[in-house]
């Protein structure tokens, strides 16, 4: 296992509403260079909240009371994300970190074609590139995403949710990012298309060699697909370790619960209780 | 008239109707308005959840308390007092006994006319008028928009086209020039009665070409909330079709409703007065516009009676500006954003002066 | 019990699709295409069985949930109840509305959020069973509640969709799918909104009444793995086909429809623990 | 000419003479409702100016004297000599005479217009004309032959170019102003003011503020309070009353009028109860002045007033006295306070056009002091439009209508027009002779209008007169309620010789044909 | 295309409604034209009985159609239109009303829309700075621009008027340019453009004024939503400037529904003006309307009501064709 490329420790975040809700308590996790962290947990433990946490997108009512963010660079450098400020965040987001969001099949904007909204970000952050530098390494990312580059020119509404979340990739991918967080990128997709771009990802992580961290409740498939996993449960991290550990030998009681949901396809059913004698009662 | 409302046949934006080339292009987008649907759903029942937990069935629907509304409703409360108490305690507002053009005095709060009307008097009956012809044409306007909007929406097909082509077509036929001509044809009809040139007659003509903007508002929201699934239940449930409207649909139309109906007052209130200017306000009663009329064809301003020139109009824009404050409240309510969202840039700001780990306040300065 | 007695008698009494076809007509402009979303499927569905239709989105699944439940027209075709043909309008339809009940899949919005729970219960009980007092109606729907276990029924009664949570008002559905007397449920992805950790809760709760009230189910899913342990047969759809059916086990265990393999292909699967990154590894 | 621009501010007359705009561009003299103002009078000329508020007799124009034969059936005038339109050309007899045999000027009854030399005219028709000299030579303008004898529509052509004998020539038009310059050929020479220009407005309100702020001369228009534009020095007002405001009542219930109005007793009492004081104090804003029940214009047709008592109308209320007449008639008060008939109350339909201030106020007005001698009046407004059609058809009950005065000082036209059994049909149909919108017939006032419009004889009209003054005093077809005033506003600091309370040698009214022109003759420029 | 098609056809249909109308509404008011002008000439002609040729010549041109068909008067009607006849006008006899809509309709477009583009455009960029400052002392800027609104338009500038024009004497009371310099008419000099820019000031500012309120909070609250839309998150988490997320993300999406609107308003933009032109005595086509809706003036209403509704369908036609650019999604389906 490598070095440590985003360390979090003792996060706590909070959402000042009436009562506040502690979305993040103390949670504490290392990615490490070029790894899958896989982060599950059901719907409302906090999962997103701390993805935001870590890439410093909180809104009000969020408020992060407590922990720290540490990003170390390749260059060596070590970054304080919480207490970056101004121009330095701004230069910081996107360039070292990334994101996948999890409402992706709306993070583009409707009516700014995919190169405008592509080219942004190069313009943005890198403000050397030539035009057609800029026009060469959009197609070349929409290629490694597979899209035909012709689509540079469309609009999200002419492309299929696949696409979208595709092109979405490509972007997050534009400055090579040493991590990229991915929350829930492909829910709200079809399981054959799903399984494409997880394909897709993980074959770019094998070759462009960026950390993941992978958020879905989608347990079976993290368990398929990550490195580590982390289990979250009221905010809190309650299990982390080898998805091999978390799926044969699980301690925490609620990652077994959790486990247990999943009917097998192949194998047992789990907590799943159509027939025989648990048919309780009611007969 | 009401110009923010789009018109354009918002198809496009009705998820359930992009059409892709394939099925795998369709699925998703519907997938994720479901899921869109839902988040909303959900942060409208947290809001509604923190505010009470139980109690009656319209509670999720009213308005927060804010200033704005506490406002408003006071305001348009007061006026609407005034309007209906105040020709009880006022003197008749047509005794032209009193003295001509008399400022303000104790026993003329408002001095009087030239004809030596009292102006109190013929405020508080103004207003009684204005605000009887704001309501019969704002109810008018509503139900039309409710047929052409609502059951348009509902039923869909065929019956969508024809009622959505009138909506579009009578949106964009100018009113005021239809309103002046219907004005001048119904004021002397025979036939009519002693409606012509009524205050009854004039909410009428006001309230049949006012709905138009409403009914396409409607009309979008009805679409919308026809695909919602608790409809499809209902109808698997063996509810009719006019029961599903009235009592699955429409009451979650509630505050759009009371939107487009206090849209629907400011409108009647305002078009009334712009026809008295005209000369083809009603002649019969006495309203806020017949006053300003009076008023200016008795050259109050030139003769320096500011007394009878400014309250009627101060009353139509304070009634107004109070409905709008209402009307603030509601667009609150059907869009919680505007409301949670500066909050929350306003706490965003702090947080950030405060340096707590949030977002920079880059898109919120 | 009532539920055995009918189940003896079996037999005649199926819901029955026939050469079912749904052709979407769609506008873009002055061109119409016509969009074939359902074609030509057919299948029968006995008390107390439960078939599972699965495939991918857009193959057609919810067209044919809708179809049986009355909610679309099919465009040739047709739905046979015990062997008739059933009526698209009048008391045949209120007939048929009686014995086919549907349960949606979201569980928020096929619950009206205006009206109380109590509401979403007694109108089907009221429209089915005009005759009876709103004593008997309150009653019934009280036990209903208790039945889809939201006790106390009077205190749920009185709550509104939003002061539920997921699977209460999932379970709230399958309620009210139950008020009419409904002897066929049509599920259309009953717990694909809801978390994980409930989603075996409100199967298992479905299947228990199936088997008590001898209950004939379609359910209808994304998820092979349900659907293998729910269903005594699954259907498995693509582009508007059946292309392939059979028992359940038979069909996940032993596909032999290419479009089954991609599909189960697809499914994640925990016992193949880090094969996909493998794949990647040596494959590209 | 001189000062073609408009550079030279102080010596241009502004004028407001109520032209809304888009200016019409019309000057064309039988468009007697939709030309300009300066045609009538500024650029075309009758041949005589009857300047109603003297008895004095006419003042030539082009003509210089005019003599009815015995009969009365011939009219022979003579003209100025050596007059030219503003073209050049020379003005004669024989373009009077074409003028006469021209369009609507040739009415039923005429027969011929002779020139028999270059200044004299003959005219001939088939019965008297001596009532009707102010028509004939007060308001028949006189137009070129050279250009007119070309011109076959006389009604729809526009003359965008006038040629006139008047003393102004049209310079420029918009439809937001137009301006009249001095006519070098004028027959008195070219006038002392060089320039008129009149614009368009579209209320009094904008006409006020330009008066105020002194950028118009000149407008006679209604000001409540006419102070507030006076009060700097430069602005001078004069108030003229003449022409009688009327309740205008459908009377004749034989001819189809319907209503309880047709009932004398009710239309006495009516004429008691109301308060003209009030009345002409609120609605009038005090600048209206009293009318008499002989229509006539007093104290300038005194020699024909038959009975002093006749020369107001009651200016107080009485109700006790509205009240005994109705009693007297067979009415009685309902529970309400109403009198009624029959058991149905009287519900009379009072109304007016809109946007006219002082009528309207004075409807309610009367509508108020009605109601409390037990009368019910409903007063309403009517737009513009709607306002004629009724009254001339007889569909109405009781309209607030000006009558007009007569052009001399004679009552003659006004008993014919207004109360003679011949200038009036049945309801339904509009008179072509006219204006007896009332429907009132009486046979002996018929046969005194008769008697007097048949002779030059005073004492025999004074005898007739006393006749018709007695019934129609008592009969009451139209109610008077006051002499309408006529308010008008000159600037007396840049220009002089406006008509003074003391030489009213024509109404300084703007918009008055003829007596505009003759008022703006008058004027010097004070720079 | 078939976007266009679409909106091409609705817009057929709506000018053949409004045509139809415009033939049915006047046809439907009570009184005869004819024998109110032939009233008012005898009136102004002191009672003189009229010849025959001139009740001819005026029923023939006002009273025309008596003994036809309906159809054939709605046939006939359609002819002249075609033509580019729009009759004569009979308050204003014997103007040709496509004359006088020619010398109005430039004053009105030209004021009334230079003032609504004004107002859009600034009711735009306040409300998107609004918006985008949410949560600030700007947020009470909505209400206050509301209660402009509010005021009944009229009133408004009378007041304006009152104290502008007459009592401080800053603005022209009348006019659309000034009549006493310019007797001539309008000519093309810069002083006269000067002149009618200093008569449009007042009537431009009333305008705004009532009308500012609507775009800003329309804007205001389109941004809100906007701003908290995932696209608006993403391009903040992709390290933009605050800037770029404002103008190129916020603003832009959050002005597409107002600029449907601005369609509509800029269509009414000569139907809007009766008020103001009344009000100014600006020389426009609102008054025209008035001055034939008080004149029962058919050909005259007919034409104005005509030149309105065309307007109307051509700005919003207009706003389409740019809707179609601004908003792609509305290019790719019907
Ligand atoms: N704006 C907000 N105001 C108040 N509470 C919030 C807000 N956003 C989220 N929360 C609460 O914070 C908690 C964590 O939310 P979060 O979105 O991080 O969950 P998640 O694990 O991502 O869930 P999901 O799997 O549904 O995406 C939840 O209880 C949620 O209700
Ligand atoms: N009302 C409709 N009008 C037009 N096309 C429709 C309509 N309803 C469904 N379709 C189309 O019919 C096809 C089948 O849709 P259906 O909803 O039955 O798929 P599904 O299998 O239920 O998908 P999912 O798993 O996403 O729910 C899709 O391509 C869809 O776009
Ligand atoms: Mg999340
Ligand atoms: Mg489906």
């Amino acid at each position: 296992m490598g070095e440590a490329v985003l360390t979090a420790r003792d996060v706590s975040i909070e959402y000042e509403v009436d009562p506040p809700v502690k979305a993040v308590r103390n949670a504490t996790i290392t990615l490490h260079r070029g790894e899958i962290l896989g982060l599950a947990g059901e719907s409302g433990c906090g999962k997103t909240t701390l993805a935001y946490g870590l890439n410093r997108l909180l809104k009000a009512p969020a408020l992060m009371t407590g922990g720290e963010v540490v990003f170390h660079d390749a260059s060596g450098r070590d970054i304080d994300v919480v207490a970056l400020d101004g121009e330095a965040l701004r230069t910081f987001r996107w360039d070292k970190v990334s994101m996948v969001f999890q409402g992706s099949m709306n993070s583009l904007n409707p009516v700014m074609n995919v190169r405008k909204q592509l080219h942004d970000v190069f313009t943005t952050h890198r403000p050397a590139m030539k035009r057609a530098e800029r026009e060469a390494r959009s197609a070349e990312l929409l290629n490694l995403v597979g899209v035909d580059p012709s689509r540079l020119s469309s609009f999200p509404h002419e492309l299929s949710g696949g696409m979208r979340q595709r092109v979405m990739i490509a972007m997050a991918l534009a400055l090579d990012p040493q991590v990229m967080i991915m929350d829930e990128p492909t829910t709200a997709l079809d399981v054959v298309v799903q399984r494409g771009i997880i394909r897709e990802i993980m074959r770019l992580r094998e070759r462009l060699g960026f950390a993941v961290i992978f958020i879905t409740h989608d347990l079976p498939l993290l368990i398929e697909i990550s490195d580590r996993i982390a289990i979250m449960l009221d905010g809190a991290i309650v299990e982390e370790g080898d998805a091999e550990k978390i799926y044969r030998s699980p301690e925490h009681p609620y990652t077994r619960r959790l486990l247990s949901s999943f009917p097998s396809l192949r194998g047992e059913r789990g907590d799943f209780i159509r027939t025989g004698a648990a048919a309780g009662g009611a007969a | 008239m009401d110009d923010s409302q789009p018109t354009l046949d918002h198809d496009a934006s009705d998820p359930g109707y992009e059409t892709g080339d394939d099925a795998l292009f369709q699925a998703p987008v519907s997938a994720e308005a479901v899921r869109e649907a839902t988040r909303e759903a959900t942060a409208t029942a947290a809001i509604a959840a923190a505010r009470s937990s139980r109690g009656g069935r319209f509670r999720h629907i009213l308005p927060s308390r804010s200033g704005k509304l506490i406002a408003g409703v006071v305001i348009v409360g007061l006026i609407t007092l005034f309007g209906i108490f105040g020709p009880m305690i006022a003197q008749p507002p047509r005794d032209s006994d009193n003295p001509a053009l008399l400022p303000p005095s104790p026993e003329h709060w408002l001095g009087t006319t030239k004809l030596g009307y009292d102006v109190f008097s013929q405020l508080a009956w103004g207003t009684q008028g204005s605000l009887f012809i704001g309501i019969v044409a704002g109810i008018v306007a509503l139900v039309l928009a409710v047929v052409f909007g609502v059951f348009a929406g509902y039923f869909g097909g065929v019956l969508d086209e024809l009622l959505t082509l009138f909506t579009n077509i009578v949106l964009v036929i100018p009113g005021l020039p239809v309103v002046m001509v219907i004005a001048a044809y119904v004021q002397n009809a025979e036939g009519l009665g002693p409606l012509a040139r009524s205050s009854l007659l004039v909410a009428l003509i006001l309230g049949i070409t006012g709905w138009a903007g409403s009914a396409v508002v409607l009309r979008a929201q009805a679409r919308s909330l026809r695909t919602r699934e608790y409809v499809a239940a209902a109808r698997v449930a063996g509810e009719k079709p006019g029961r599903i409207i009235f009592v699955e649909i429409l009451p979650n139309l509630v505050p759009l409703l009371a939107a487009q109906f206090i849209f629907g007052v400011i409108f009647a209130v305002l078009g009334e007065a712009g026809l008295s200017y005209l000369g083809l306000g009603p002649t019969g009663s006495i309203t806020l516009g017949t006053m300003l009329n009076d008023a200016q064809t008795g050259q109050a301003v030139g003769t320096g009676a500011w007394w009878w020139f400014v309250p009627p109009g101060a009353i139509i824009a304070a009634l107004g500006a109070g409905l709008s404050l209402i009307n603030f409240a509601i667009d609150e309510v059907v869009n919680p954003k505007l409301r949670l969202a500066p909050e929350n840039a306003k706490r965003q700001r702090r947080a950030a002066k405060a340096g707590k780990g949030v977002a920079d306040t880059g898109a919120f300065a | 019990m009532s539920a055995h007695v009918r189940g003896t008698a079996v037999d005649t009494t199926a819901l029955e699709a026939r050469n079912l076809v749904k052709d979407f007509r769609l506008r873009s402009g002055l061109k119409v295409r016509t969009l074939h979303a359902v074609k030509d499927v057919s299948f029968t569905l006995e008390p107390g069985r439960t078939i599972a239709l699965v495939g991918e989105s857009g193959s057609g699944k919810s067209t044919i949930a809708r179809m049986m439940a009355k909610l679309e027209t099919p465009s040739s075709g047709e739905v046979l109840l015990d062997g008739v043909p059933s009526s698209n309008r009048g008391a045949g339809l209120a007939r048929y509305r009686r014995d086919v009940q549907m349960v949606f899949q979201d569980p928020f919005g096929s619950l009206n959020p205006f009206h109380p729970i109590r509401h979403h219960i007694e109108r089907p009980l009221r429209i089915h069973n005009p005759r009876l007092s709103g004593r008997e109606i309150r009653e019934r729907a009280d036990e209903l509640l208790e039945r889809v276990r939201l006790s106390p029924a009077s205190t749920f009664g009185d709550r509104r969709p939003h002061e539920l949570s997921g699977g209460q008002r999932q379970r709230v559905a399958i309620a009210r799918a139950l008020a009419p007397g409904a002897r066929f449920i049509v599920a259309d992805e009953p717990v694909s909104m809801l978390d994980v950790s409930i989603r075996l809760g409100v199967l298992n709760l479905l299947a228990e009444l199936q088997r008590q009230e001898h209950l004939g189910v379609l359910y209808i899913t994304h998820d092979l793995a349900t659907a293998r342990h729910f269903s005594d047969e699954i259907l498995v759809m693509y582009r508007g086909e059946i292309v392939e059916r059979g028992p359940s086990e038979q069909v996940i265990l032993d596909p032999q429809h290419e479009y089954t393999k991609t599909l189960l292909e697809a499914a994640a699967d925990p016992d193949r623990l880090g094969r996909l990154r493998d794949e990647v590894r040596n494959g590209s | 000419s001189p000062s073609a621009g408009g550079d030279d501010d102080s010596s241009v007359l502004r004028v407001w003479a109520g032209s809304a705009t888009p200016i019409n561009n019309n000057f064309n003299p039988f468009a007697v409702d939709t030309a300009v103002h300066a045609t009538f009078g500024a650029i075309y000329e009758p041949l005589f100016f009857f300047n109603q508020l003297s008895s004095e007799p006419p003042v030539g124009l082009i003509g210089d004297t005019y003599e009815y034969s015995e009969d009365g059936k011939t009219l022979t005038v003579t003209i100025k000599p050596d007059q030219k339109w503003s073209d050049g050309e020379d003005l004669t007899a024989e373009d009077v005479a074409f003028t006469f045999g021209y369009g609507s000027n040739k009415t039923e009854q005429f027969v011929s217009a002779e020139a028999t030399d270059d200044t004299t005219v003959v005219l001939t028709y088939t019965e008297p004309q001596f009532t009707s000299a102010p028509l004939t030579l007060g308001t028949t303008y006189i137009i070129p032959e050279h250009i007119w004898a070309d011109i076959d529509d006389y009604i729809g052509e526009t003359n965008p170019e006038p040629v006139g004998s008047g003393p102004y020539v049209l310079s420029s038009f918009s439809d937001a102003a137009y301006t009249v310059e001095a006519n070098d050929n004028f027959r008195d020479g070219a006038p002392a003011v060089k320039e008129v220009q009149y614009v368009g407005l579209d209320s009094n309100q904008s006409s006020q503020d330009l008066l105020t702020t002194g950028k118009i001369d000149w407008v006679g228009q209604f000001i409540a309070n006419p102070d507030a534009v006076t009060g700097k020095g430069d602005i001078t007002t004069l108030n003229l009353q003449q022409d009688p405001t009327t309740i205008t009542t459908c009377a004749n219930a034989d001819l189809g009028c319907t209503g309880a109005q047709t009932d004398p007793a009710v239309r006495q009492a009516i004429n008691v109860a109301i308060d003209r004081a009030t009345i002409q104090e609120k609605a009038f804003a005090g600048l209206a002045g009293e009318s008499s029940p002989t229509f006539m214009l007093l104290p300038r047709d005194e020699q024909w007033l038959s009975d002093p008592s006749l020369t107001t109308s009651p200016q107080e209320a009485n109700v006790a006295e509205a009240g005994k007449i109705l009693e007297a008639a067979g009415y009685a008060k309902d529970s309400d306070g109403f009198y009624g008939k029959d058991g149905t109350a009287i519900e009379i339909d009072l109304f007016s056009p809109d946007g006219w201030t002082d009528y309207n106020d004075a409807a309610k007005l009367i509508s108020e002091q009605a109601a409390e001698a037990g009368i019910r009046i409903n007063a309403r407004t009517v737009s513009d439009a709607e306002y004629w059609t009724p009254i001339q058809n007889g569909d109405f009950q009781m309209a607030l209508f000006g009558l007009t005065q007569s052009l001399v000082a004679d009552p003659y036209s006004n008993y014919h027009e207004f109360f003679a059994g011949t200038s009036t049909v049945k309801v339904g149909e509009s008179p072509l002779v006219g204006q007896n919108y009332s429907r009132y017939t009486n046979p002996a006032v018929d046969e005194a209008v008769l008697a007097a419009g048949a002779t030059q004889d005073v004492a025999t009209k004074q005898a007739a007169y006393a006749t018709i003054q007695t019934e129609i005093a008592r009969d009451l077809p139209y109610i008077p309620v006051v002499l309408n005033a006529s308010q008008s506003f000159f600037n007396t600091k840049k220009f002089t010789g406006w008509p003074t309370e003391d030489d009213l040698y024509a109404a300084p009214l703007p918009y008055l044909a003829v007596a505009n022109a003759v008022v703006l003759t008058n004027l010097t420029p004070t720079k | 295309m078939s976007f266009y098609l679409r909106r091409v056809a609705f817009y057929l249909v709506t000018f053949w409604a409004a045509i139809s109308l415009n033939f049915l509404l006047p046809r439907l008011l009570p009184g005869d034209p004819a024998a109110i002008m032939l009233g008012k000439l005898r009136r102004a002609s002191g009672g003189r009985p009229l010849s025959e040729e001139t009740i001819q010549a005026i029923t023939s041109i006002l009273g025309a159609g008596k003994d036809m068909s309906l159809w054939d008067q709605y046939l006939a009607y359609w002819g002249r239109l075609l033509q580019g006849d729009l009759g004569v006008s009979s308050t204003r006899y014997p103007a040709q009303v496509a004359d006088l809509i020619a010398g109005a309709l430039p004053w009105t477009i030209i004021l009334v829309g230079v003032a609504t583009v004004i107002s859009f455009a600034l009711g735009i960029i306040v409300g998107a700075w609004v918006g985008w400052r949410r949560g600030t002392w700007l947020d009470h800027l909505v209400p206050i621009t509301t209660v402009f609104q509010s005021i009944p338009y009229f009133w408004l500038a009378l007041v304006l008027v009152a104290v502008f024009s007459v009592q401080l004497g800053i603005f022209p009371i009348v006019g659309g340019y000034d009549v006493f310099e310019f007797p001539g008419g309008p000519e093309l000099s810069w002083a006269f453009i000067g002149s009618a820019i200093y008569h449009a000031i007042l009537p431009a500012i009333t305008i705004v004024l009532s009308s500012v309120g609507g775009w800003l909070l329309g804007m205001r609250n389109m941004m809100v939503s906007t701003m908290s839309e995932d696209y608006v998150v993403t391009a903040e988490a992709k390290g933009l400037t605050p800037r770029r997320v404002r103008t190129k993300y916020a603003s832009r999406n959050a002005a597409i529904p107002s600029l449907a609107g601005f369609g509509i308003a800029l269509g009414f933009v000569v139907a809007g003006s009766i008020v103001m032109e009344q009000v100014f005595s600006y020389p426009g086509i609102g008054k025209l309307m008035i001055q034939a809706v008080q004149g029962l003036d058919y050909a005259l209403m007919q034409g104005v009501f005509l030149v309105i509704t065309l307007t109307v369908l051509a700005a919003n036609f207009f706003m389409d064709l740019i809707y179609g650019f601004i908003d792609p999604r509305v290019r790719h389906n019907g």
